[in-house]
């Protein structure tokens, strides 16, 4: 029982990366019938913002020590972060949270990212065939991907989360397990309540304001929201930054989990159009309850009970998913007629 | 009498393609790209993307699995290698049927749904076979490694026709011409020939202009008394057969089948080469799966040292500066090439290459005569 | 196409002319102008080699670090440099002036970590650029894949980073040859470190790729510790390239193992070591016993990735850059002061793999692939790193020290976060050669 | 005269809705009949029950000896039924040619034909059989235009001579005249009077009561998916029902 359980916290925060990525990228979908192969580019710079303010607040003082030498022979060198230096403790702490804190970069950075790209690019796309868009945004992907490489190099970069969310909570206690019986580490817990915060806060944005429902609108009938607004290009502008916004927190909180590297985004990328295709698309609801489900179920299947039954079932279970679900259900679980098929 | 032209216009299109094909090896030499293995690669993925073309730019279905049936073929043929024989025309048949299979199948799952849901539905079957090539069917594919050929494979038609091919390794022939090579290369240009000659007959024919309604309008299709699913199974089946047969050449000229053959961003290549050559046009698949092939080969091999040569009539200061520009571009940084060339293509000429080609004929017929405007042609098809 | 309905009769003449030249083409190209010879044999002044590295993809770092070394290795056969390990290598056949005669020339190639990418650009190098010898790379699909591809080519093979058993044993080719170690050797030299810092009572929990390097490391690593008297609890399969490994950690904490085998090499290593860690496998006590964390194969360059993940974590590796013979001590001398970094095992094997063709193409006084093999092999040299070393006949693989490896405690650097533990004597990691199979068959010389 | 359509007991419900109910209609070969109603009457709705796209829950649609219920809308076509949409429906890529051939090789290849093979040059027939048809729907001149180049009226036009090239045994006009301007819409009358005059038996479904009073030979009067009157124009003109279905009535 508590292996099952075990799986499916596995899945609920493997999930909330999958529904926070697949939510922005049903956003654009609904509102500005755009099909974003750019969106995983998003994920993996939002993953990359941490790794740059890690870097900023890592930023050393470089000091030549002749008296010691390298291997290869130059004198060595005695880094001391300027942060340290500057703020002692404070700094320290800075480094420490570095992961947290770049939340409050991710924001801006990739608001005005998801703003430059649709104002830059997007927009002139509205009307292109989906094939055409999925070129276009892939293309973004691949350069923004090898900008990004030949930035940071290839490599996985590790992002430790803080000292104090490193270690593992005693999870079962709070829902009445024996203690020792579900421990789970705690920066996980954290990220899929993250994770459900945000797609909390989301959806009350499109719920409560009048933005929203404009979005909203625009998702239920991209006709008529045409006819709505006076100023809907805008909105759009913003809706797409909005999705970027989201899959860059997803991007960031996610790399304590995963080591980011350049090539994360196109990882994401396949994964979330499956969700989205399964949920429904342009279906906020079923982007979200999709997310989850193909997480649950990924852990679930890659349970040696399971695999012993059916060999390799953990290779393809999402995809094989993604097939029993379209064919039961034409348009996902959540999805409405006509989207997208033409 | 405008048919009449039609066919003379679409032979004379045909002696000239098959003129340049063959002429390759000359035409590229300055290129650099006058070699048989990428020759090869040229013809052998212009086939795929000639019928990857009859599926995507005639009915518009976007399937993005189309590189399952390319590792289909390929697996088969180097199994026929093995246990029938090392002459290409069995594995190359028997690789083009298995495609066209397993498109059936696939496709007749598939095609219930329209859009994106399709192409979900194609990924998903794909990365599938790709995933399960990889792990758990091994003793099929010889996962990672790929499919290879052993001294001891039983060959059983070779060992019945008395064929020895000794203590080496064999390698695929035809009636004792070598596959590799330029012969190779003009085994795969005869096949290109005859594919781009079949798919300018399904272009030209009513079979085509069903296809093309497909794409059209397929409520109309139905209430006019037309079955649309057969049309697109058909089409389906038959870009398969045509990735098989690709799958079975890539075989023939290099006898090993890796499992990345079928993966999601190989599907992602041939759409890529449709769409950059020109959808829905006879030669732009063509182009664009040799624009892809020749980046992918030549601008990879770029390095600071050719650089530094290239450009060693600058400067120093100058000459590090421009290189250091210029090699974010090719060697490791080719993708960024590809990519940025994507983006320049879709955004300035959503036709493709081929496009380009047109819009440069059109300029270039306006300033040298205007004899009169020139007849519009009923098949839009080019 | 309606530019095409207005082609002129001479411009189809014209195209017909074109074609028969074709026809003819390959007459020209293919009259063996090698006849006699071997594939790509050198006329000029100049020799040149194929280097065949992943530029893309996850390993694209590794395969930079793998080019940087290759073009140390052309700067030193040339004369050019500090001369690097050629001052502490055994063989003095090299003196700085090229090969037989010939400047040493370079072309590269990005094999993108695919088996049919890495064939096209090697064939490329073959047939367009006319290399006489590939080498590199850095996964065994793709050494397995290149190495076949010259075989038939007849070119000199010089493994990169490669380290399933297949390359040198089932599927090993004559003109193929590995300065880097295998899993057999891995299992070998870890089974007694893993004895002396873990005792003989172990239960142990493997994670595998699944593939067959995975396969191949988790067999070796099971044999070696079961002879030890460990027992293996479970042996699970992972996919390449998960990403996240918690559903395949999560079963090992109440499993009741007490020591994680991690058969993952590359980005899998750095998420899966991650994660474990994260999942309190490094902290925990399972049977009153320390809980165990083993990464069989160590590449310092990903150790970075893994970040402190890796402190007190044992593996193996091919060399490291902190030891101190005269071999390492001239070679990351030479690497850091041309590029400012110590170099990974990747670039080491490469260095070595261009320096020891060199040296036999020298010794041998030709390029001819049967001529430089047979320098090769049984080939006795030191002083490239490794301690004494031999390039076994039987099988074309080099036989040398293991070092076991541990992530350290406190590193004084970024690069620094590897300690050497124990340098395994090559006569433990021995095995006959007929224990992989395969067959290495006849040199292939070309036409 | 035997009917050719013959409509039985139809029932439709959506949910709660029932937007079908006891329908009976008899199309006599020949006429031109004349569905009317207020919106929301089951027009459509009953209209999609003959050509397949619904499926009614009880009762019996039969076309000539053949019943209709289960049928594919392709399969349908095939026995001679043909359908004119409200929003024209024709293959907008391509040529006004193509569009009236396709519809041709549908009547004489059947429902699926591999001619694979067969060039499109060799079809000359079929051609000069297209050509007649946009000639006598007066778009002669246009036929090498791409169809999502004509104009509204043009394009019903084309739509028209689409189902007119397979000589449908019934032709179902839903709104042929919507959204026209009053001369369009004369154009219109006239040329599906010609229609008529062939003996093409042919079901309208209309709002504009100056076209169903121009064509009908016959009129029936649909209201919250009862048949509430059914007879010849002048019968339903005088109709106090049919005055209070439309509420007022004053068109009538």
């Amino acid at each position: 029982m508590d292996a099952i359980l075990l799986q499916i916290l596995n899945g609920l925060d493997k999930g909330g990366a999958y529904a926070l990525i697949a939510l922005g990228l049903t956003i654009i979908f609904g509102t500005l019938g755009v099909v974003n192969f750019a969106h995983g580019a998003l994920f993996m710079m939002g993953a990359f913002c941490a790794v740059s303010i890690k870097a900023l607040f890592t930023l050393e003082k470089v000091v030549l020590d002749p008296t010691k030498l390298t291997a290869w022979g130059t004198p060595m060198e005695i880094r001391t972060p300027y942060i340290e230096s500057w703020f002692g403790d404070v700094g320290v702490w800075m480094i420490d949270y570095s992961v947290p804190l770049s939340i409050l970069l991710a924001i801006p950075v990739m608001l005005f990212i998801g703003v430059a790209m649709e104002r830059g690019l997007i927009r002139y796309f509205y009307k292109r065939p989906h094939a055409e868009q999925i070129l276009v945004t892939f293309g973004l992907a691949i350069v923004i991907q090898e900008l990004v490489k030949s930035q940071f190099g290839a490599n996985p970069i590790p992002q430790p989360a803080p000292d104090t969310a490193k270690g593992m909570l005693d999870f079962g206690v709070m829902i009445g397990f024996d203690a020792g019986n579900v421990v789970y580490p705690a920066w996980r817990l954290i990220y899929f309540l993250f994770s459900t915060l945000v797609i909390a806060g989301v959806f009350a944005f499109l719920q409560f304001t009048t933005f929203g429902m404009v979005v909203r609108a625009g998702m239920a009938d991209r006709e008529t929201v045409g006819l709505l607004g006076i100023d809907i290009d805008r909105k759009f502008t913003i809706v797409f930054g909005l999705a970027a916004v989201v899959a860059g927190l997803a991007g960031v909180m996610y790399t304590p989990i995963l080591s980011p590297d350049y090539h994360m985004g196109m990882d994401f990328l396949v994964l979330s159009f499956v969700v989205v295709v399964v949920g429904g698309m342009g279906s906020l609801g079923g982007a979200v309850v999709a997310g989850f489900l193909l997480g649950i179920l990924q852990s679930l299947a890659s349970m040696e009970e399971v695999k012993q039954i059916l060999p390799g079932i953990d290779q393809i279970i999402i995809y094989l998913i993604a097939v029993v679900v379209l064919l039961a259900r034409p348009r996902g679980l959540m999805g409405r007629k006509g989207m997208m098929e033409g | 009498m405008v048919a009449i032209i039609k066919k003379q216009s679409d032979l004379v299109l045909l002696l000239c393609f098959a003129a340049a094909v063959l002429a390759g090896p000359v035409i590229l030499q300055p290129f650099g790209a006058g070699y048989p293995d990428l020759l090869q690669k040229f013809a052998i993925f212009g086939i795929f993307a000639i019928g990857f073309n009859i599926l995507f730019g005639l009915t518009g279905y976007l399937s993005f699995g189309h590189a399952a049936f390319l590792g289909i073929g390929s697996y088969t043929a180097v199994w026929t290698f093995k246990l029938l024989s090392m002459n290409p025309l069995p594995a190359v048949l028997l690789a083009t049927l298995l495609g066209g299979l397993f498109a059936a199948l696939i496709g007749f799952i598939s095609l219930r749904r329209t859009g994106i849901y399709f192409s979900i539905l194609t990924l998903a079957f794909a990365q599938m076979s790709y995933n399960l090539a990889y792990s758990v069917l091994t003793p099929i594919t010889n996962g990672e490694t790929g499919l290879q050929l052993r001294q001891a494979d039983p060959r059983v038609l070779d060992v019945a026709f008395g064929r020895d091919y000794g203590a080496v390794l064999p390698s695929s022939d035809l009636f004792g011409i070598d596959m590799t090579g330029y012969p190779g290369f003009y085994f795969c240009a005869a096949v290109l020939i005859l594919c781009f000659y079949i798919s300018m007959r399904i272009f030209r024919s009513p079979f085509g202009m069903m296809l093309r309604a497909v794409k059209s309008n397929q409520n109309r299709m139905n209430y006019t008394g037309l079955n649309t699913r057969p049309y697109a199974l058909a089409a389906f089946v038959i870009s398969g057969m045509y990735a098989g047969l690709a799958g079975g050449l890539l075989a023939v000229t290099d006898p090993l089948a890796g499992a990345e053959r079928m993966q999601w961003t190989a599907s992602g290549e041939v759409v890529l080469m449709t769409i950059l050559g020109g959808t829905g046009t006879l030669l732009g698949p063509v182009i664009g799966a040799g624009a892809i092939k020749y980046f992918e080969n030549i601008f990879s091999a770029f390095n600071e040292n050719i650089l530094l040569n290239t450009f060693s009539f600058l400067p120093e200061t100058l000459q590090h500066a421009v290189v250091s520009v210029a090699s974010l571009f090719v060697g490791e940084g080719w993708h960024l090439t590809l990519g940025a060339l994507f983006m320049v293509i879709v955004i300035f000429l959503p036709g493709g290459l081929m496009e380009g080609v047109r819009r440069f004929g059109v300029l270039f017929k306006r300033k040298a005569d205007s004899d009169g405007p020139t007849e519009t042609q009923p098949a839009s098809a080019e | 196409m309606a530019n095409f309905t207005k082609v002129s009769r001479r411009s189809l003449l014209r195209g017909a002319a074109a074609a028969t030249t074709a026809l003819a083409a390959p007459t020209i190209f293919t009259s063996k102008a090698w006849a006699a010879g071997y594939t790509n044999e050198p006329k000029g002044s100049t020799v040149t080699l194929g280097f065949n590295v992943p530029q893309t993809g996850a390993y694209a770092d590794e395969g930079a670090d793998e080019l940087r070394a290759y073009q140390l290795a052309v700067e030193h056969i040339n004369g050019e440099g500090d001369g690097g390990m050629l001052n502490t290598f055994s063989s003095k056949a090299l003196t700085g002036a090229g090969v037989n005669g010939k400047k040493v020339v370079f072309v590269t190639g990005d094999t993108q970590t695919k088996s049919d990418a890495a064939r096209a650009s090697a064939k490329r190098m073959i047939e367009k650029d006319g290399a006489v010898m590939i080498t590199g790379g850095s996964s065994s699909g793709v050494a397995i894949a290149v190495q076949g591809l010259c075989q038939d080519a007849g070119v000199i093979f010089m493994a990169g980073l490669t380290h399933s058993n297949d390359t040198t044993g089932k599927d090993k080719r004559a003109n193929g040859f590995r300065h880097f170690f295998n899993t057999e050797m891995t299992g070998a030299a870890l089974a007694p470190v893993l004895k002396n810092n873990f005792g003989t009572e172990r239960n142990a929990y493997h994670l595998t790729a699944d593939y067959t390097w995975g396969w191949s490391q988790e067999g070796s690593i099971k044999k070696y510790t079961e002879q030890l008297g460990w027992n293996t609890a479970a042996a699970v399969r992972t996919p390449l390239g998960a990403g996240d490994f918690s559903q395949y950690i999560t079963p090992v904490l109440n499993s009741g193992a007490d020591t994680l085998v991690l058969n993952h090499y590359g980005r899998d290593m750095v998420n899966s070591l991650t994660q474990a860690v994260q999942f309190g496998l490094r902290d925990k006590q399972v049977n009153g016993k320390d809980f165990a964390i083993v990464v069989p194969l160590y590449s310092r360059l990903m150790a970075q990735g893994a970040g402190e993940n890796v402190k007190g974590i044992f593996g193996s590796t091919n060399w490291h850059w902190s030891l101190q013979d005269e071999g390492s001590k001239a070679f990351v001398k030479s690497f850091g002061q041309k590029y400012g970094f110590p170099p990974s095992q990747a670039a080491h094997t490469t260095y070595c793999q261009a320096l020891l063709y060199a040296d036999a193409a020298q010794r041998a006084g030709t390029f001819r692939p049967s001529g430089v093999g047979k320098s090769l092999e049984g080939f006795k040299f030191d002083g490239l790193g490794n301690g004494p070393t031999e390039y076994r006949a039987e099988d074309h693989q080099c036989f040398k020290d293991v070092l076991v490896v541990k992530g350290k405690e406190n590193p004084s650097s970024k690069f620094d976060v590897l300690e050497v533990v124990e340098v395994t004597p090559r006569a433990q990691v021995e095995y006959p050669a007929s224990l992989l199979g395969g067959e290495l068959g006849p040199y292939n010389d070309g036409a | 005269m035997a009917s050719i359509l013959s409509v039985q007991n139809v029932n439709k419900r959506f949910g709660g809705l029932k937007a079908l109910d006891e329908v009976n209609l008899e199309i006599e070969p020949g006429t031109v009949h004349a569905i009317i109603g207020p919106n929301g009457a089951g027009k459509s709705t009953l209209l999609n029950c003959f050509v397949g796209r619904l499926t009614p829950d009880v009762g019996t649609v039969t076309f000539e000896d053949h019943s209709l219920i289960g049928l594919a809308p392709h399969e349908i076509n095939q026995l001679g039924v043909s359908r004119v949409f409200q929003t024209p429906e024709i293959f907008g890529d391509l040529t006004l040619l193509e569009n009236v051939m396709i519809p041709y090789f549908a009547k004489r290849d059947g429902a699926f034909s591999l001619n694979a093979w067969k060039p499109m040059a060799g079809q000359n027939d079929v051609r000069g059989k297209a050509e007649e048809m946009l000639a006598d729907v007066g778009l002669g001149e246009k036929h090498a235009m791409v169809a999502n180049s004509l104009s509204r009226g043009d394009k019903r036009r084309l739509e028209l001579a689409m189902c007119l090239v397979q000589q449908p045994k019934l032709l179902l006009l839903d709104e042929p005249t919507a959204g026209m301007a009053r001369a369009d819409t004369n154009n219109t009358i006239d040329l599906l009077k010609t229609i008529a005059s062939r003996g093409i038996t042919m079901v309208v479904i209309e709002h504009d009561m100056h076209v169903v009073f121009s064509l009908a030979d016959k009129i029936s009067v649909l209201a919250q998916g009862h048949v509430i009157a059914e007879g010849a124009p002048n019968d339903i003109k005088g109709d106090p029902r049919v005055q209070e279905a439309y509420l007022g009535g004053a068109e009538i």
